[in-house]
């Protein structure tokens, strides 16, 4: 009970309910389950993202490239598509998640094998692959017009009320949580997030497991590149501008520590929500859009300050009657 | 003080040669890269070699050098700023406001750059404070200030500043060099001296190098980053007069996306990202080489975001070089 | 040979795309101009003004730019017509200060009834409408939603116009505001956006939501982008003038700047195929009516532009 | 007599300008203890290293039961039956104590998924049997020093191996845990496993230990069976000549108390600390690993702010809330963790040197290259400091080398009292003498020396008074007059009269 109180997950899966709270107060059609599942679906691919982004976290890294990474994948996609209407979208979408593996691959091997500091590399890959997005379309948009039907319906379709978008989120997030709890390599994420050099003695490559949470978050960006240009129906260069420091944010006020080793699929998930309920409640009660951005810069202070609180270090309380207290 | 005789050992300065070592630093390679595009932008492009091209040139990236500045001593305590590009839109905006109620040009100046402090030291408190890690603090005081900058302008922009004020940033103090410039030469003489030559920069390396071990030989760690955190903002409220000088408007959404241009210059110029490590001769280097970068290839009309693949992929491999040739002698040894 | 450059406030726009190409019109007819259609991939000023930076250091005879920001480009502008640059704008304004010529694609006023009058066309009871915009500080879309306000309420007074949101002329952030609007006013009867990026994702939106037949989106839309959404039923009918004329003309006024003509309220100056404008004391010049697109024309008109 | 289990011939082993191995050889046999010995430095972890598949050899030979084999992966080395307590906690924090021991060997499902619910008995089942008193069950960052490393313990012993290897394993042990520890490796040895010790520690050697292997600079020098070798014999072996180790006579005359520490409280660290410290006088700190003593320390030092009590220096009360301002008033604290807390590793000596003087080498703030160099030179040649030139990098000095540059630094400060945390923690005979020697130059000068020390001879060879702390309290200040070694071990442990060990 006591573990309970103090996890993260369940303070902020308050958070979330206290907003809905407030808001459900003014207007009653927000809790509505019709509104809740939109807001659920609208935030799938940042919690996706998330997911991603926290793998590499955990291992001490960080990837500035996830945001280029999606536009990138999504114009490839969306270019064969518009030239190759034919090609089955299964198809496309696995080869979007390759492509995308295979950028956070190159990550990766620069982490990996040349030990440039991970902020370093996608700091280089975030322009760089942005820059491929218009040097493969020449600048071109590619708009709703050219794309096939079936590639913008996939993700509208739904299964059991839900959307296919929101299913694409429950099974990655389902994958994910399987990968790191039940999975030597995703307790390595952790483990060398924890301490480095003790993984190295339990027998863990350092370097590989910083590659292969690169190639995830690769793979995951490059899946959400194929999803989010269908479901804003246009390809541009602009994609996604700026969204890499959106997906850190859900996943620092999710409870994954910047210092790496700390984090759940729980936390992540919630805090891609957070900022989702925010940014969808906003508006609803009518609070001016320019409101926004500073709201969700507090609620990202706030976060980090009470996580802050949480993770501070006790000491070692050696006197006996403090351990009691304790 | 000098009384060694007690062991007979002399233990000498130094062993190397500082000259070699100058000649084999990381400044070296930026001056080679910085001749090279220098060399190979005069024969792209015809207008290349003028002097007014030259002068515009400047405008690219001054106003991001001096926050530059300031930002590598921040990274080289190990610590990073992310709000910069949000303090430049609320002290213009804060710059716009004051306008609006008949601010004169020393005013405007002394409100950007106060509120750029302020803002500085709100971001320094909450991090030597509260202990948090600055990466997520300033990402979010990056959401907050331009955030508080939209609240106060919403779909407005101010304009109408009094042509005194444009003159910071469109002046020239003499020929064609502009006042943007003399200051950016300035900022960074006093930068040089202050991390190089001064006990405070001496403790700036000496945090980023080990930051307990620091605060356990005395150094007044918090207090240090805390200074440069209120730098960093003074010298984003500096560019925001230029660039609100220069722009001869305020709006919002000024400087959109300079945080991570900053930082780019700041690690090409040999700054370490771990902190411990790096010179403002580099950086100084580094951002010269990226408006050289950009101004040749806006000459021949390439895009910039094309621009952009060629910074990146300069990041990568200045950085990839050295360790490359390590690699490469530790094989052949 | 005269080198004339046609900036536009962000590349890959299908917009601005259609009008280079009827600037490469106008160039062939003249002939001896070598055109350089340039812009920055983010709609942002900082990034146009070194754009124009770079032009001014090519030393180009004129630039024709369609503006990010009415006020923050002209000091560069300014700058550029000391070194001796002609420079107009065009579509998008600068203040007049920094500039000789702005060319309206058509009168403002005449904009701005006309996006509200398609609204209103399709609601004879009335109802409430939501205004879609493109960025804060895009001075033509400001222009033309001040000028819909303004006849409103004589004109079309059962319409009821319940707010104003910022789209930015990004896709992402345009569908979130669209979808606010949406969840916010229950009883929406028809969005308009004034932005050819805006309008495709709102009709996305009411696309996606199963609203068509409730909410009417309409606005300003490039024939060929947004074709099926008159198809299916999202949108009645929008509007749109003629972006190759556009491009079209900008260069013909470019170059009869470079050639020595004055721009002074009042002047005249010929436009190849498209006639001909007069300044007025703006010194702005504005080309035709909006041309409406429905269901009847769609089709044609999306093989052209 | 019987074949050795794992025999190694022939090992060598470089760091790029350092040869950490050269042509070293060891066998191990069943159902008996290995002792590994050596100065620091001597290549005894690294040889760990590379039985354990974390370092890879360049040259050599490792044979289990007589069959070669190669351990390119940790993996590998426990696969072929060989595990290892290493000398750094090779353990996780934030992870569950059960994870922490199955880390890399976890227990699967059929799916090939980790089986939490087997781990967590089994790691259970595991800690009971060594009576550790530990529930597998709670994040390992609950558990104080100790216990975490019965848990590095554990984690060894739940590899079925043949070979154990022990680094240093009591370093971080009280007496209590130490003995159980013992009667674990009497377990072992019945099994039938081979055990490698490495210690510095003679008397526990002399304990359980049947052989002996010496290594000096990365050779192998010696072997043999320790009951047939004297402990001189050892150590000649060891260091190349002998060593008897004398405490330094002390001259110095012991004038007032300068100062005093009364009351001094912390929530949850330690509770009504006083003591004093007069000039020219080594007051000793004896306890047991992790009685506090630190922590009192570093709040005297400003380090750690504290709930209550005052410090008086030299007459004025002071109330230091930062290294610095304790260092202002003249207090000084050489810290137990060097390479962490005491030395600015990836900095060159005369930088680490000046750091704490620069106000002094320093003119209006700017620095004067030439007084730091002639201020690091004083100070590190008056301590006889190894190196190449006042340039070099200190993370490239041997530890004993970093603790002279620490103790430089402070003594260019020209402090009134000087702290110094376990100065000889990790040293080698021949460092640890000169540290010594070196502290009553101190004392003969007049400074106040504070010594925290977990060593018995060197508390009693050095001190002139003793503090003795356990769990957080004051327990006794002693005057060092014939005082019996027991007595204090019988006062850090809060064992009652007649049962000392
Ligand atoms: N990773 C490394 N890189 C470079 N040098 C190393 C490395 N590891 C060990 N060394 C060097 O190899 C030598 C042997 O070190 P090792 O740790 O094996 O000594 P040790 O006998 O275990 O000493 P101690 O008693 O202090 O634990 C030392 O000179 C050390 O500095
Ligand atoms: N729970 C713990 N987790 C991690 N490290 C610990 C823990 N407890 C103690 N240590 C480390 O073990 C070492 C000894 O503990 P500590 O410093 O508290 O003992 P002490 O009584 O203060 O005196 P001494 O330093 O002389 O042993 C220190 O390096 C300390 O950092
Ligand atoms: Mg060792
Ligand atoms: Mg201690």
């Amino acid at each position: 009970m006591n573990r309970l109180l103090k996890s993260r997950e369940l303070w902020l899966a308050v958070g979330i309910v206290a907003v809905v709270g407030l808001v459900t107060l003014r207007f009653p059609r927000f809790s509505q389950p019709g509104n809740l599942l939109t807001i659920f679906n609208d935030t799938s691919i940042l919690m996706m993202l998330a997911l991603g982004q926290m793998a590499v976290i955990l291992t001490r890294s960080i990837d500035l490239s996830m945001a280029s990474n999606l536009a990138l994948t999504g114009m490839i996609v969306a270019m064969i598509n518009a030239a190759m209407p034919g090609v089955p979208i299964p198809l496309l979408i696995a080869g979007a998640v390759l492509a995308g593996a295979a950028l956070g691959a190159f990550n990766g091997i620069l982490v990996w094998k040349l030990d440039i500091p991970p902020i370093v590399v996608t700091l280089g890959t975030l322009t760089i692959f942005r820059g491929l997005v218009f040097v493969i379309s020449g600048g071109a948009w590619v708009n709703a017009a050219q794309m096939s039907q079936e590639f913008i319906q996939l993700q509208r379709g739904s299964f059991l009320g839900l959307p296919i978008l929101s299913w694409f989120a429950i099974v990655v997030a389902g994958l994910v949580y399987l990968l790191m709890t039940r999975t030597p390599q995703g307790r390595a994420f952790y483990a060398i997030g924890v301490n480095p050099t003790a993984a190295v003695y339990t027998g863990i490559d350092v370097g590989r497991t910083k590659f292969l949470a690169f190639v995830l978050a690769g793979a995951i960006s490059g899946l959400c590149g194929y999803l989010w240009i269908s479901r804003y129906v246009i390809a541009s260069v602009e994609v996604a501008g700026g969204y890499e420091l959106t997906i850190i944010a859900a996943c620092v006020i999710g409870g994954v520590s910047i210092a790496g080793g700390i984090g759940t699929v729980a936390g992540a998930l919630l805090g891609a929500l957070f900022l989702g309920v925010v940014n969808n409640a906003l508006p609803v009660i009518g609070v001016s859009p320019f409101w926004q951005m500073a709201i969700s810069g507090t609620a990202i202070l706030v976060a980090v300050v009470l996580n802050g609180r949480s993770e501070k270090s006790k000491g070692r309380i050696i006197l006996k009657k403090a351990e009691a207290g304790a | 003080m000098t009384d060694t005789t007690a062991t007979g050992r002399q233990l000498p300065d130094r062993l190397d040669n500082p000259v070699k070592s100058a000649v084999l630093s990381w400044e070296s390679l930026l001056v080679l890269v910085a001749l090279a595009i220098f060399i190979a932008n005069s024969f792209a492009s015809p207008y290349f070699l003028n002097e007014w091209s030259l002068s515009d040139m400047t405008f690219n990236f001054t106003e991001k050098a001096l926050i530059a500045l300031a930002m590598a001593l921040v990274i080289i305590t190990g610590e990073i700023d992310l709000s910069v590009a949000s303090i430049i839109a609320l002290a213009s905006t804060m710059m716009g406001l004051a306008l609006q109620y008949g601010a004169d040009t020393p005013t405007l100046v002394a409100v950007g750059v106060g509120v750029g402090i302020l803002c500085g030291a709100f971001n320094g408190a909450l991090i030597t404070g509260l202990k948090l890690p600055s990466i997520v603090v300033t990402i979010g005081t990056m959401s907050l200030f331009r955030g508080i900058a939209y609240i106060v302008l919403g779909d407005q922009s101010f304009r109408g500043y009094p042509a005194s004020f444009s003159w910071f940033g469109q002046g020239y103090v003499f020929w064609v060099i502009s006042f943007e410039l003399v200051l950016f030469l300035l900022a960074a003489v006093i930068f040089y001296v202050v991390l190089h030559h001064t006990n405070f920069g001496r403790r700036v390396f000496a945090i980023g190098n080990n930051a307990t071990a620091a605060r356990f030989s005395g150094v007044r760690v918090d207090r240090i980053k805390f200074i440069l955190f209120c730098l960093t903002g003074l010298m984003s409220g500096l560019a925001a007069v230029l660039l609100t000088a220069r722009l001869g408007s305020t709006r919002p959404s000024i400087a959109q996306g300079f945080e991570l241009e900053v930082v780019t210059m700041v690690v090409l110029g040999g700054v370490s990202i771990l902190g411990g490590s790096g010179s403002i001769l580099g950086v100084v280097l580094a951002a010269l080489i990226m408006g050289l970068v950009t101004f040749g290839l806006g000459l021949l009309n390439i895009p910039g975001i094309v621009m952009s693949i060629f910074i990146g992929a300069l990041l990568i491999v200045v950085i990839a070089l050295p360790i490359l040739f390590r690699m490469w002698r530790q094989r052949r040894a | 040979q005269t080198r004339i450059a046609l900036v536009v406030k962000s590349l890959g726009n299908g917009f601005f795309d259609a009008a280079a190409k009827g600037a490469e019109e106008a160039a062939a007819e003249i002939g001896d101009i070598e055109l350089i259609y340039t812009g920055p991939t983010a709609a942002t000023a900082e990034a146009q003004i070194e754009v124009v930076n770079s032009l001014i250091a090519q030393q180009v005879d004129a630039i024709a730019i369609s503006a990010n920001d009415p006020d923050a480009l002209v000091p560069v502008l300014q700058r550029a017509q000391q070194r001796g640059i002609k420079v107009i704008s065009w579509d998008s304004g600068v203040a007049p200060e920094g500039r000789q010529i702005h060319l309206n694609p058509s009168e403002n006023a005449l904009i701005g009834e006309t996006i509200i009058k398609l609204a209103a066309d399709y609601l004879p009871e009335g109802g409430d409408v939501a205004i879609l915009s493109a960025a804060s500080t895009a001075t033509n879309q400001n222009a033309w939603i001040e000028a819909a306000k303004a006849v409103q309420p004589e004109k079309f007074p059962n319409i009821n116009i319940v707010a104003t949101v910022y789209g930015d002329d990004d896709s992402v952030k345009s569908t979130e505001e669209a979808r606010g609007l949406i969840a916010a006013y229950p009883d929406l009867k028809a969005i308009i956006a004034p932005t050819t990026v805006g309008v495709v994702a709102a009709a996305q939106v009411v696309t996606d939501q199963n609203l068509i037949g409730q909410i009417n989106v309409t606005g300003l839309a490039l024939p060929s982008e947004f074709k099926q959404f008159i198809d299916n039923g999202a949108s009645q009918a929008v509007a749109l003038w003629n972006p190759i004329d556009l491009g079209y003309s900008a260069v013909f006024l470019a170059k009869a700047l470079v050639d020595g003509e004055e721009a002074a309220p009042g002047a005249t100056f010929s436009i190849g195929k498209v006639g001909e404008v007069t300044l007025d004391d703006t010194n702005s010049a504005a080309m035709s009516a909006p041309f409406q697109f429905d269901a009847s024309n769609i089709e044609e008109f999306s093989q052209i532009y | 007599m019987t074949d050795p289990i794992l025999t190694l011939t022939g090992i060598s082993k470089s760091f790029p300008g350092v040869r950490a191995l050269h042509n070293v050889s060891l066998e191990l046999y069943p159902g008996q203890v290995t002792a590994l010995i050596g100065e620091n430095g001597a290549g005894k972890s690294t040889l760990v290293k590379t039985m354990t598949g974390i370092y890879q050899a360049d040259e050599g030979e490792i044979r289990v039961k007589g069959q070669a084999v190669s351990l390119p992966t940790a993996i590998s080395a426990t696969n072929a039956g060989i595990t290892a307590i290493h000398q750094e906690t090779v353990l996780f924090d934030e992870l569950s104590v059960a994870e922490n021991i199955y880390l890399g060997h976890a227990p699967r499902n059929r799916f090939g998924m980790i089986d939490w619910k087997t781990m967590r008995t089994e790691a259970q089942e595991t800690l009971d049997s060594m009576a550790a008193g530990i529930d597998a069950g709670i994040p390992l960052k609950e558990l104080g020093i100790a216990k975490k490393h019965l848990v590095a313990v554990a984690r060894a012993l739940s590899v079925d191996a043949q070979v154990v290897i022990m680094d240093e394993p009591t370093a971080a042990l009280s007496q209590k845990e130490i003995e159980e520890l013992y009667v674990l490796v009497e377990l072992l040895k019945k099994e039938g496993k081979a055990i490698l010790f490495i210690s510095h520690k003679f008397d526990e050697i002399y304990r359980i230990c049947d052989r002996f292997t010496v290594f000096r600079d990365g050779e192998m020098v010696g072997k043999g069976l320790i009951k047939d070798t004297p402990e001189s014999e050892i150590v000649k072996l060891m260091v190349g000549r002998s060593v008897d180790h004398i405490f330094p006579a002390r001259e110095a005359a012991i004038g007032e108390t300068l100062l005093e520490v009364k009351g001094l409280s912390h929530p949850t660290e330690f509770e009504n600390i006083s003591f004093s410290v007069r000039k020219g006088e080594i007051l000793g700190f004896y306890g047991l690993v992790g009685a506090g003593r630190s922590e009192v320390m570093q709040a005297v030092f400003g380090m750690t702010s504290v709930s209550g009590g005052t410090i008086v220096l030299d007459g004025k009360t002071i109330a230091p809330r930062s290294p610095a301002d304790a260092v202002e008033a003249g207090i000084v604290y050489v810290p137990e963790e060097r390479g962490k807390q005491g030395v600015i590793t990836g900095e060159t000596i005369f930088k680490n040197v000046s750091l704490p003087s620069l106000d002094k080498t320093s003119r209006g703030g700017f620095i004067r290259m030439a007084e730091e160099f002639a201020l690091a030179r004083t100070y590190t040649e008056r301590l006889d400091l190894r190196a190449s030139s006042l340039s070099q990098n200190v993370s490239t000095l041997s530890g004993g080398n970093q603790q002279k540059v620490v103790i430089a630094k402070w003594l260019a400060t020209l402090p009134k009292v000087i702290i110094l945390d376990e100065p000889t923690k990790g040293i080698d005979i021949g460092s640890k003498a000169a540290v010594h020697g070196f502290m009553a130059e101190l004392v003969a000068q007049g400074l106040s020396v504070i010594m925290v020390s977990s060593e018995l001879p060197e508390i009693l060879g050095m001190s002139d008074r003793v503090v003795v702390m356990r769990e957080g309290l004051m327990i006794e200040t002693l005057e060092n007059k014939n005082l019996q070694p027991e007595t204090l071990v019988r006062l850090a442990a809060g064992i009652a009269e007649g049962k000392a060990a």
